[in-house]
């Protein structure tokens, strides 16, 4: 909405609005609700990690390379994201789309090496979501951060087209600035998915 | 599934009520079309994004759901009124405590409360709405149909019968089948949607938008208590949405979270339901905090007394209240250490609510006291609320909750707190923000006859259940047999259930009396308020505020006022265009999608399921793609509207 | 600040190494260290708070713009909250749990 | 008008301690929680009596300001030009009625804690004495006590030494139960694959009424049982009896009294389901998850006649002793 800022005029265009800077904070607090969202996940994981009903136990199943693999993935797409940001910020409109599609294209491969170790479990080693209370709740919470991965592609590649549609303006840069906001917080949720589920796992 | 499934039958109770839902539906669309009322309803009410109107819309659906939940209630104490009843029989019974458990929490205290938010918090800080409109007719959708989900479950598919807690194992596929514990969490869930983006939204509004001059410190006391429930129902909502989500899973889709089968831990959904459960009570107890600090300081015309103290005391409440959810299972065999954290992390809690009491107390103490509606439950709540935060110390005590536990003290202890806190607090809002939603007084005779009515039948209906908790009779019970001893005390609380019962006649007595002959508010101000909201006419005008107010303290209007009659001179106002969001029927379109998926769900026909997510998700890429900058309302219209006041 | 986006993106690039490094050196913790499992776990623990706060304040600029302090206070609580579910849980219901089997 | 509302006001704030009061002195056989037989109830009541004592103490401070301001600074028709001074706090009261709680909490924690901890080990009373081992599983809707020593299982009641400590095993067939004599000591939950422990004891002989208080569904009015607390030579004398006596519990049996539905009858058997089932292992009670009937199963009336039934047919039994 057109009601600008008072102060702080050099303040980057995504905050350049009253309306912008009112969904950036309640952005940042819905970031707050899914930290509180995926620690329920985790709490239900590290609950039930060693209730194997005779099934697959996570050292059976967990494969460092796959992991190390996804982990490099999201954490260079979340660096290229900060990049497209910047770009944005030196109003590059160019650079900042170039920045977002590589971000998206590493998103997919993230979620392609996820549905092939998914599939891996399932299929080969016949470890489904019904086969135990641990293998429900690792694929429950694994699987909610895989969909956000998901919906972020999606989402951010409809901002990519609004962008080329509108150009950059306060508009469109607020939607960028927060997508990526969300995009950097799906990297942290695998930081801990990575130390709590797959290493631990793995440690003994 | 054949159709006699589908459709609950074999209950006269169920046809009658079949039959009166079949002839409201008919009756309102009548009426609609005879008035030609329709495109009314849809750009006045359906499609708005205005809080104010959004808030009377979460009121009514508050006080039906009230109605609903009240029936319940009347129904269970009808039944245990004598021993041996046959009036309902066991399922019948236990349905009804289900339902009236989940109602009245969770659509009947929550959007009552998000009502009151809606109504005053924008007003009391000097704001044109709150910082998401669009997303708030979303919040309110959300919750109405998560509500009309849950409540179709007792004509179509049968009713949850698993408490409203809906523990494991018993809430799972083997011990209650069918669709009912399906509409609990499908319902619930759509619901839980609106109350967490409300939740955002009054945060947001609260921090950025409030008027210039206002700061947190001079923020009135249920703009701070708004604030500090929205941090806990954001915080804590995402909880019950994984446990719900989780406990779907188990049902449709044959996990193992909390099934006895496949090692699932059922005792994990307990512990999941209560660290949302706990802080959930204070989400309904703190507003009600709010409420009646407006109201006390109001009334006794007097600044509220440590107003500081009763903000930190709130903060210390929004940290703890997080750390106590255990006492809700101290008998599920957490060992003694966890259990002895939990109880003393418990009584401490009610040091700050302490606090807020002598507070109050204060706040009355060399005041001038009238005793109008809002006032008398506003008084009334100070001594009940004690008895209700008393035995609550009781209950912490884990040791002796195991005697407690599961009787009818713990069943008088919430009561206690959540009637006296949360249904005082809101009829209490109701009388004192009325003018300011309609523009009326509700008629204070009749507003006293329905306090009178509902208090002492508050207490003649729960002091004796105290008493039958140390005599051992447990709660959820459907009858009792005769040599118990708990009959006298039964019918007593019966007696008082009644009359609570005709103290809510009286109230809708007085809102159709008040319509049709109530006193106008001609001055916007007739409590002789302190806070911004009566600085506007009444009802307020859709833009709200003409001017943005200049606040310069704690009660800002009663500054005004104050500099007014020491005849400090009043700059003219000079209007500017007021910029307002635009209506949008999308929030109410996508809710319908919502639930046509959580009706799917709940019987488990996956196309249907499908098809209203992905009407979820078109509306949500639709909104996406809309760039609406809203209108300005001219100064030709302030002018006008602002002329009208005296 | 829009005028200080020029150049190189040090801080982006630094915060990109600093990542992989601790990732690589929790695998390294994990995998190739004779400390007890629980020593290892506090460790690998600490080292992804780390990470995360180098998403939070480099990649995220969680402190910036007007309201910077509330997005953090936010955040923090939020911190808050999830450690008191996470650990809540585990203490309540297995590790702090009576039950004998 | 105000002054009629003040007595009612006043009339109703005493209404409201009174009943407390009538709480405290009616400490006769009907209020259960405060008529202790055995030492786990009695630490359990004087833990509540201790801070009932807090209670009252804090709702009649607050009751008696209350009173006294209301009373005092009403409006009434010749104070109207009364303007109540802005007054923003007093940090000295402030600090006083945070600190006076504080110290009541102190107070509460303190024994609280100390008796959450002895709680979890058999009575101090009677350290020493070898507790009694009892394996109570909770079946939608009834309640199985089978003795491991004894090799003696007992439906819908449970014979108890007195002044032996019972160490109860808790476990579940079905849905979350909870066992709860109140008369000998609070109660713990029975959940199916997992087993807790409860210890009570009863110092008086009597029969005690026992239940599940945690809501299983349908019949869970229904799913009570009798304590039976014994002299020693009683207790040893009807073990010996039902050991020779009783019939040989069997699979099928034991089977057909898990299966959802309310049992009104007392059984004996010697032997027990200990020998080829412990609900409390995870996972054992798999093949045993009953299947739940909708609707209806429960007949009040029937529920109700052979209660009665049942209990003369018990007390006949006594008499033959």
């Amino acid at each position: 909405m057109s009601e600008i800022a008072p102060k702080q005029s050099n303040l980057p265009l995504e905050y350049s609005t009253k309306q912008n800077q009112l969904n950036i904070l309640g952005f940042w607090i819905f970031l707050g609700a899914e930290l509180a969202l995926f620690a329920t996940l985790f709490a239900t994981y590290l609950v039930l990690v060693s209730r194997t009903a005779g099934g697959p136990g996570p050292e059976e199943l967990y494969e460092l390379k796959t992991v190390l693999i996804e982990t490099f993935l999201l954490l260079t797409s979340s660096f290229t994201c900060g990049l497209a940001v910047y770009e944005m910020r030196r109003g590059k409109q160019a650079g900042m789309i170039g920045w977002l599609i590589v971000t998206i294209l590493l998103g997919i491969g993230f979620l392609y090496f996820e549905i092939e170790e998914f599939i891996l479990y399932a299929v080969h080693e016949g470890a489904t979501m019904q086969t135990s209370a641990f293998l429900s709740s690792f694929f429950t919470l694994v699987g909610t951060h895989g969909l956000h991965v998901t919906i972020g592609i999606f989402w951010i590649l409809i901002i990519i087209l609004q962008v080329l549609k509108r150009g950059l303006n306060a508009d469109t840069a607020r939607k960028v600035f927060i997508s990526s906001l969300y995009w950097h917080f799906l990297d942290v949720v695998w930081i801990f998915l990575f130390t709590l589920v797959y290493l631990t796992g793995m440690v003994s | 599934m054949k159709w006699d499934e589908f459709f609950v039958t074999g209950e006269p109770l169920i046809y009658m009520a079949d039959a009166a839902i079949v002839l409201t539906i008919i009756g309102i669309v009548f009426v609609l079309t005879y008035f030609k009322k329709w495109k009314w309803l849809w750009k006045e009410w359906l499609t708005t994004v205005d809080h104010k109107k959004i808030g009377i819309m979460y009121i009514i659906s508050a006080v039906l759901m009230l109605f609903r939940g009240g029936v319940d209630a009347l129904l269970m104490r009808a039944q245990l009124t004598v021993p041996n009843n046959t009036f309902l029989d066991s399922q019948h019974y236990n349905e009804i405590f289900t339902t009236h458990g989940t109602i009245m929490i969770l659509f009947m205290a929550m959007p009552f409360i998000f009502g009151i938010m809606n109504i005053a918090v924008p007003l009391q800080i000097g704001a044109r709405d709150v910082a998401f409109p669009y997303l708030n007719a979303l919040s309110f959708w959300t919750f109405f149909f998560g509500a009309l989900l849950f409540n179709i479950s007792f004509v179509i598919g049968g009713s949850p019968d698993a408490g409203w807690t809906a523990y494991m194992p018993l809430a799972g596929n083997e011990l209650s089948p069918g669709p009912g514990q399906n509409y609990y969490l499908l319902g619930l869930q759509i619901s839980g949607i609106g109350s967490l983006i409300s939740g955002i939204n009054f945060i947001v509004t609260i921090l950025k938008m409030r008027a210039p001059g206002m700061t947190l410190m001079r923020m009135p006391m249920f703009t701070w208590a708004t604030l500090i429930t929205s941090i806990l129902v954001v915080f804590a909502f995402p909880v019950l949405t994984v446990a719900l989500a989780l406990m779907t899973l188990d049902r449709i889709f044959g996990t193992h979270f909390f099934t006895l089968s496949g090692d699932g831990v059922p005792m994990h959904w307990a512990n999941l339901f209560w660290i949302w459960g706990h802080p959930e009570v204070y989400i309904a107890i703190l507003p009600a905090f709010g409420v009646f600090s407006e109201v006390v300081s109001t009334f006794a015309r007097k600044r509220l007394f440590g107003y500081t103290a009763m903000v930190w005391s709130m903060v210390a409440i929004s940290v703890l209240s997080m750390l106590v959810w255990v006492h809700h299972f101290f008998t599920m065999g957490s060992g003694a250490p966890v259990n002895a954290f939990f109880s003393v992390s418990t009584m401490a809690i009610a040091i700050p609510t302490g606090v807020k009491i002598f507070n109050w107390l204060f706040t009355l103490y060399k005041g001038r006291i009238k005793f109008t509606s809002a006032m008398l439950w506003s008084l009334a709540f100070i001594p009940t609320f004690v008895i209700g935060g008393v035995t609550g110390v009781m209950l912490s005590m884990a040791a002796a909750d195991y005697q407690y536990h599961n009787t009818y003290f713990l069943v008088a202890h919430f009561h206690n707190t959540l009637i006296c806190g949360t249904v005082f607090a809101v009829f209490a809002a109701l009388h004192y923000w009325y003018p300011k939603m309609f523009g009326v007084i509700l008629n204070e005779k009749l507003g006293k006859i329905t306090f009178w009515f509902f208090v002492l039948g508050f207490n003649v209906c729960f002091l004796p259940q105290y008493v039958l908790g140390f005599m051992g009779m447990p709660r959820r019970i459907y009858t009792y047999p005769a040599d118990a001893g708990w009959t006298e005390l039964n019918v007593i609380s019966t007696i008082g259930a009644v009359m609570m019962g005709i103290g809510f006649i009286f109230l809708c007595i007085n809102v159709v009396y008040t319509y049709f002959k109530g006193e106008r508010d001609l001055t916007g101000d007739p409590w002789d308020g302190r806070t911004l909201e009566w600085s506007i006419p009444s009802p307020a005008p859709h833009y709200n505020f003409a001017v943005t107010p200049q606040v310069k303290g704690l009660d800002a209007w009663w500054m005004m006022k104050k500099e007014r009659k020491e005849g400090k001179e009043e700059e003219k106002p000079e209007y500017k265009p007021i910029h307002m969001p635009s209506n949008s029927g999308r929030p109410f379109i996508m809710s319908i999608f919502f639930f046509i998926a959580g009706f799917g769900l709940v019987f488990e026909w996956m196309p249907v399921a499908i098809i209203g997510l992905i009407g979820v998700i078109i509306c949500m890429i639709l909104r996406s793609f809309e760039y609406d900058d809203g209108y300005y309302v001219p100064v030709e219209e302030i002018k006008q509207t602002e002329a009208g006041r005296e | 600040m829009a005028q200080n986006e020029k150049g190189f993106p040090w801080k982006h690039v630094f915060g990109f190494l600093l990542s992989i490094i601790l990732t690589l050196l929790a695998v390294w913790i994990t995998f190739s260290t004779d400390l007890p499992t629980n020593t290892i776990i506090t460790l690998i623990v600490v080292l992804a708070f780390c990470q995360a706060f180098i998403q939070l304040l480099l990649f995220m600029h969680m402190k910036e713009g007007e309201s910077g302090s509330w997005q953090a206070t936010m955040i923090y609580y939020g911190i808050y909250i999830a450690i008191v579910i996470v650990a809540g849980s585990i203490w309540v219901m297995s590790l702090g749990h009576q039950h004998h089997y | 008008m105000p002054a009629q509302q003040q007595k009612w006001l006043n009339l109703f704030m005493k209404v409201l301690p009174l009943s407390l009061l009538f709480l405290l002195t009616g400490c006769s056989e009907r209020f259960v929680l405060l008529n202790p037989k055995g030492p786990v109830a009695e630490v359990q009541k004087d833990l509540i009596l201790w801070s009932i004592w807090f209670m009252l103490f804090i709702i009649v401070v607050i009751f008696v300001l209350f009173a006294v301001i209301l009373w005092k600074y009403r409006e009434r028709p010749e104070n109207l030009d009364y303007e109540p001074p802005d007054q923003h706090g007093n940090t000295l009261l402030e600090i006083i009625w945070t600190a006076i709680p504080v110290l009541i909490v102190i107070a509460l924690a303190i024994p609280t804690v100390k008796a959450t901890f002895e709680l979890e080990k058999p009575p101090k009373e009677s350290r020493g004495v070898e507790p009694i081992v009892i394996h109570a599983t909770a079946a939608d809707w009834k309640w199985i006590f089978s003795y491991p020593e004894e090799n003696i299982e007992t439906v819908n009641y449970v014979n108890i030494p007195k002044d032996v400590p019972v160490e109860f095993k808790l476990t579940a067939v079905g849905g979350m139960s909870a066992l709860w004599i109140p008369e000998l000591g609070g109660q713990k939950y029975n959940m199916a694959g997992m087993g807790m422990t409860l210890y009570l004891q009863a110092d008086h002989v009597g029969t005690f009424k026992g239940r599940n208080s945690n809501f299983t569904g349908e019949g869970f009015a229904h799913q009570t049982f009798d304590v039976n607390a014994m002299e020693k030579e009683d207790f040893y004398k009807w073990v010996k009896e039902t050991q020779a006596s009783a019939p040989l519990l069997t699979k099928k049996q034991f089977n057909e009294i898990i299966q959802v539905g309310v049992l009104k009858d007392k059984l004996t058997f010697s032997g027990t389901h200990l020998a080829w089932v412990d609900f409390a292992k995870p996972g054992e009670h798999l093949d045993n998850i009953p299947a739940k009937e909708k609707h209806g199963t429960i007949k009040l009336e029937e529920v109700e006649s052979d209660h009665h039934d049942n209990r003369e047919h018990e007390s006949h039994q006594h008499e033959g002793h």
